[in-house]
């Protein structure tokens, strides 16, 4: 069922809600860790080995790749908005996705 | 749920954002090699007026670019209308840019 | 052609808006079978008490059209192999759209919206002057042609998920429409169309999903046309300023 | 035992094809400021109803040398001389304006020439290129248009309402009000009204195939015979000569493939694979309607094979890539049934496309009943024996927008409603439940031998025995259905109960068709007697008129006047050359 939703262009929609809102999430959490340089730096340290363990490894990988997922799916989402229409948006949904795979796994790599 | 005015300040904030998260992925592609540590991330903002300026932008836009980007999810998702949808679109921004200018100043001030 | 089942399993919506639940019939398979032709011979023949709609079955009233496999799609135009899956189809009414009665729904809403987004032309001239000339490749003439075969079927509607999360939202094929008028030279006030769309419920609600173009039966690109109201209103927000 | 629900307004509008929409903005245009105006529909506003379905055009004298005398001798010589010339005048006059008004107050967008100028096409049977039109689709952008100007008025809309009986007052000279059926609730409702306009359109679907769907089913015209009211030119039923043959299964059959396929050089064969159009008409496939139909309904008979029924329209000679690009609707619409028009070969039979006759109406829409007007494909006269492609919508439209100006100027002096006669109500009503009373049936079963007897009695050929056998068949099978029932257990949104509506206003028209065609012993236009196959008398020309009276169906013949032209003569300057079409 739900057949309507079967097609890239409703993927890429729905990967770029869920990155969005996992960064939105996310952010005031990243934002309570930058704080503790103010308020107590050690703790901050602590934490930033912890992040050394596999897996919050993980979860950071996703983040970026959230990150990038958006960040890519954003820039199609503007492309198409503001530039004359293309109409080529599929192959805009693949590069985006593309786009973010090769960000996160640079990350990915350089942190192991 | 969204006009013009708030489409318009979503879409420049996401404009705005672009650049800043290129540059941030890229510090942090370059700065986690080796591992992270606070002594190095504070010793690259610290006492800095363009590390200042460059995440305290992206903080703001972020703030608005979110909010509104939740408003339109907690109005299609939850039926948020109306007040609720107002106080949260604000709630939302008010929260992110009070958390993360805190972030920045503690990242960027002298210590 | 060969016809790989002689009887088709169908399972059709029977209720109205408060509760419904789907009724199974076998129904015979024929060569040249449209979706359409498998629920008037449910009628016809097994359940005299299901309702349909259709009034010209060869796609060009946009009145017959149903969710046929989780798929909104028109149903006089849409042959049954096109979408029998193991022999079977699924066969309810649009969503998006209060259902009425069985596989009908009311189109009210949908109506509204298209006159509420401006599509209903403003006269620039009377019948007693002489029709305008046009040239047809004109860059307005050819935007506004794009979408103009419109029958108004609500299968974009019904595709939106945005249309069904947002009551207020103008949807697709009146958006589509909007976009036509404002790039129609003789329309007597297109920015009062560009300001309708910039509302609340307007264009920029659409994220681009493109199930609208993706469903549209007749090859119309509705989320092409939004993103046309998108930069058009744009493009004004600076022009104002400046 | 049953309830009506009662409801008031000024100005009744029954229809939302060309005609109805166009009566409703000019009544609201014409009518005194506060003047309620309703529009009552059988199914939703501007969805249902022929003039959606125009593909061809929209005949305008409006360019090429063209002049509005040269579109009325064209309708006259057409129509076989049997047109209303009035009406036909009126016809081709107001089309001109009604054509601006499309373009520059509803909004309308007719096909241009590279430089800007109106785009005209030429269709068979005319002199000039007079066709404007969008595309092929030039009913959906007409009626788009227009829908658009209703809705967005403050008119009011009765959907998916049907109506069923015209009810007037107790000494039966003005129209009361319009009993409906509220197809939804399945409730009876009465409206009345200071005017009604009557445009539910033509709908010849007693005939075995078919170009206009299945739910027109000629409602208006079985109103206004049980009313009393004089009907004309009921033999004359146009068939265009290719309609899909896709078999009785589907309700694809009977829906046409456009006349353009011929006049772009398509080919016509018979089962044997030869052309056969060339044994009939010197002009082939590129004749007229009429004489393709009854070529091919003759070709059809000699071949009589059950399991092989229609001819064949072959492209493929064109270059299937060509045939793509020029008719992609038409090529697609074939390919979702099946059948590839581009390379293979389609079979098509002739199907009943436009009903000629109708109420008897003056040229400002009124009729004999004070209160009521008629206009669009319900009126007769405009178009004689023969309508040109072209002249339908021009028709509705012109005439609708006549009828809205007419009943806006009549009800500004009228102040009180009139009161329906009760036994008319009682006994439309009785007539609508007639159903419940009987055991239930399937009256798809009764349609399909309607149309059979329809298509083989009273068809695109046509003689007296066979006129006989078919009014037999009409009255046996009118019987069956009065024996067929429909369970009553739910009414709302009861299908199967219009299903038998439909039925019954298609076996009192079925009937009048029949007697009109034995009526007219001579052949004009649409209307072909193998035992008489002459025209008769030009000068002597004659137009049948039915009228119910009572149980009793009575024809009668009225002279045609020729108050603007007789018939050899013509109104054209005498310097005027005959045709201005460069291929003709
Ligand atoms: C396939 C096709 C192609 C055609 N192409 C052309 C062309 O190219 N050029 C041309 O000039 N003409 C063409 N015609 C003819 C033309 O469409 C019609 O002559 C004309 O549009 C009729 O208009 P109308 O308003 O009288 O009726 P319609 O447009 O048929 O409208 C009738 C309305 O009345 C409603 N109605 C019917 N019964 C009831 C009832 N009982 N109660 C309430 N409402 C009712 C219907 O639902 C509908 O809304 C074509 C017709 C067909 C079928
Ligand atoms: C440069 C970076 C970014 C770009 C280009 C960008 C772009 C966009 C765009 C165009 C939209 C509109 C999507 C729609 O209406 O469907 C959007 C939505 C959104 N963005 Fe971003 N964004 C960026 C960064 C961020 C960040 C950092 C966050 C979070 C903190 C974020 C959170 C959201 C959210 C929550 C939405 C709403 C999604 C929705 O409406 O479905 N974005 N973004
Ligand atoms: S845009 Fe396409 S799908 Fe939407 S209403 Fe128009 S024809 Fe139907
Ligand atoms: S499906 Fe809906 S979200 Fe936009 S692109 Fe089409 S209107
Ligand atoms: S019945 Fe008219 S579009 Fe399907």
């Amino acid at each position: 069922m739900r057949g309507h939703r079967n097609h890239p262009l409703w993927f890429a929609f729905m990967l770029h809600r869920l990155s969005g809102l996992g960064l939105a999430l996310f952010l005031p959490a990243h934002f309570l860790v930058l704080s503790l340089a103010l308020s107590d730096p050690a703790l901050l340290d602590g934490f930033l080995h912890w992040a050394d363990a596999p897996l919050v490894k993980l979860a950071e990988f996703g983040l970026v790749f959230l990150l990038a997922v958006h960040f890519f799916g954003g820039l199609r989402l503007l492309a198409l908005e503001f530039m004359p229409w293309s109409g080529r948006q599929k192959s805009w949904a693949a590069g985006a996705l593309a786009g973010a795979f090769l960000i996160s796994g640079s990350f990915l790599l350089n942190a192991v | 749920m969204l006009d013009l005015r708030l489409y318009m300040l979503q879409r420049l904030s996401a404009m705005l954002m672009a650049p800043f998260v290129l540059v941030h992925l890229g510090v942090m592609i370059y700065a986690i090699q080796g591992g992270l540590s606070a002594g190095e991330i504070l010793g690259r903002t610290r006492g800095s007026l363009p590390w200042f300026l460059f995440y305290g932008g992206f903080v703001a836009a972020a703030s608005v670019h979110a909010a509104i980007g939740l408003r339109v999810i907690a109005a299609e998702t939850l039926g948020l209308r109306g007040r609720a949808l107002a106080v949260l679109t604000w709630g939302v921004g008010a929260v992110l840019l009070g958390l993360g200018m805190y972030a920045v100043f503690a990242v960027t001030v002298p210590a | 052609m060969t016809q790989e089942h002689d009887t088709l399993e169908v399972s059709v919506w029977r209720g109205d808006a408060d509760r419904g639940q789907f009724e199974t019939h076998r129904v015979p398979a024929y060569d040249n079978q449209t979706v359409l032709d498998v629920v008037s011979w449910i009628q016809q023949q097994v359940d005299p008490t299901l309702t349909y709609r259709f009034a010209c079955r060869v796609g060009m009233c946009g009145s017959c059209a149903m969710t046929v496999n989780g798929t909104p799609r028109w149903t006089c135009r849409t042959h049954v192999n096109k979408v029998l899956k193991d022999g079977r189809l699924d066969i309810a009414p649009l969503r998006n759209l209060p259902v009425i009665k069985d596989l009908v729904t009311d189109m009210d809403p949908f109506f509204d919206k298209w006159i509420r987004a401006g599509g209903a032309h403003a006269p620039s001239a009377s019948r007693h002057d002489p029709i305008v000339e046009i040239s047809p490749q004109s860059e307005g003439r050819a935007t506004a042609d794009a979408g103009i075969e419109c029958i108004n079927c609500s299968v974009c509607y019904a595709a939106c998920d945005t249309v069904s999360a947002n009551p207020d939202y103008l949807g697709p094929a009146a958006l589509q429409r909007a976009w036509t008028v404002v790039n129609d030279e003789k329309h007597g006030d297109r920015q009062a169309v560009l300001d309708t769309v910039s509302a609340a419920g307007g264009c920029h609600n659409c994220h681009s999903m493109g199930s609208c173009t993706m469903h549209c039966p007749n090859d119309l690109d509705p989320l092409g046309a939004i993103l046309g109201l998108k930069r058009a209103t744009a493009r004004g927000v600076f022009k104002r300023r400046r | 035992m049953t309830t009506i629900e009662y409801h008031d307004t000024d100005i009744l509008i029954l229809g939302s094809g060309g005609a109805g929409l166009f009566a409703a903005l000019h009544a609201q245009q014409s009518a005194p400021p506060g003047t309620r105006i309703t529009l009552a529909v059988k199914g939703l506003i501007g969805k249902c109803g022929c003039t959606r379905m125009v593909q061809g055009g929209y005949n305008v004298a409006l360019g090429h040398g063209d002049s509005v005398e040269r579109h009325f001798m064209d309708t006259i010589t057409g129509g076989k001389w049997l047109p209303n010339q009035d009406m036909a005048w009126r016809l081709c006059e107001t089309a001109v304006e009604r054509v601006r008004e499309l373009e520059n107050e509803i909004g309308c967008f007719f096909d241009r020439e590279p430089d800007g100028r109106l785009h005209h096409k030429a269709f068979a049977g005319q002199t000039a290129d007079r066709t404007v039109h969008k595309g092929d689709l030039t009913g959906i952008e007409i009626i788009n248009r227009l829908m658009e100007q209703v809705l967005a008025r403050p008119i009011e809309k009765l959907q998916e309402h049907r109506a069923i009986g015209l009810i007037p007052t107790r000494d039966g000279a003005s129209l009361a009000g319009v009993l409906f059926i509220d197809m939804r609730s399945g409730r009876f409702r009465l409206v009345r009204a200071k005017a009604v306009m009557m445009g539910t359109g033509g709908g010849p679907t007693m005939y075995k195939y078919h170009t206009p769907s299945g739910d027109k089913t000629m409602d208006g015209l079985a109103m206004a015979l049980r009313v009393g009211l004089p009907l004309r030119d009921m033999e004359m039923v146009q068939f265009h000569p290719t309609g899909l043959l896709a078999g009785d299964h589907t309700r694809m059959t009977g829906t046409v493939l456009e006349e353009g396929l011929r006049g772009a050089g398509g080919q016509l064969l018979n089962a044997r694979g030869q052309r056969f159009m060339y044994d009939y008409d010197p002009r082939g496939e590129r004749a007229t309607r009429d004489v393709v139909s009854r070529g091919i309904y003759a070709e059809m008979r000699k071949n009589n094979d059950p399991s092989q029924v229609g001819m064949f329209i072959s492209m493929a000679h064109l270059g299937p890539d060509n045939v793509r690009r020029r008719f992609s609707g038409m090529v697609k619409r074939c390919a979702d049934c099946g059948f590839d028009l581009a390379g293979g070969q389609v079979e098509v039979v002739p199907t009943a496309h436009y009903f000629m006759g109708g109420v008897v109406v003056d040229p400002d829409t009124r009729t004999a009943m004070e209160g009521l007007y008629v206009a669009g494909e319900d009126a007769g006269g405009a178009h004689g024996s023969n309508r040109l492609g072209g002249n339908g919508v021009a028709n509705s439209t012109v005439f609708g927008g006549i009828a809205g100006d007419v009943m806006g100027r009549d009800v500004a002096g009228q102040t009180a409603l009139r009161d329906p006669d009760p036994e008319v109500l009682e006994a439309e009503i009785a007539r609508a439940c007639h159903p419940f009373g009987q055991t239930p049936g399937n009256v798809t079963a009764l349609r399909a031998e309607l149309q059979e007897a329809m298509w083989e009695d009273v068809g695109v050929i046509r003689h007296a025995a066979g006129l006989q056998r078919g009014l037999g068949r009409i009255a046996d099978l009118h019987e069956a259905l009065m024996q067929t029932g429909v369970s009553s257990d739910n009414l709302a949104f009861n299908l199967t109960w219009h299903d038998w509506l439909n039925m019954a206003s298609l076996t009192e028209i079925s009937e009048v068709i029949a007697r009109a065609a034995l009526t007219r012993e001579n052949s004009r236009g649409a209307h072909f007697r193998e035992d008489c196959p002459e025209t008769g008398d030009l000068d002597a020309s004659y137009f049948t008129v039915a009228r119910r009276d009572g149980e009793e169906l009575a024809l009668d013949r009225a002279p045609v006047e020729f108050n603007i032209v007789r018939p050899g003569e013509t109104i054209l300057p005498e310097d005027e050359p005959e045709t201005l079409v460069a291929s003709a």
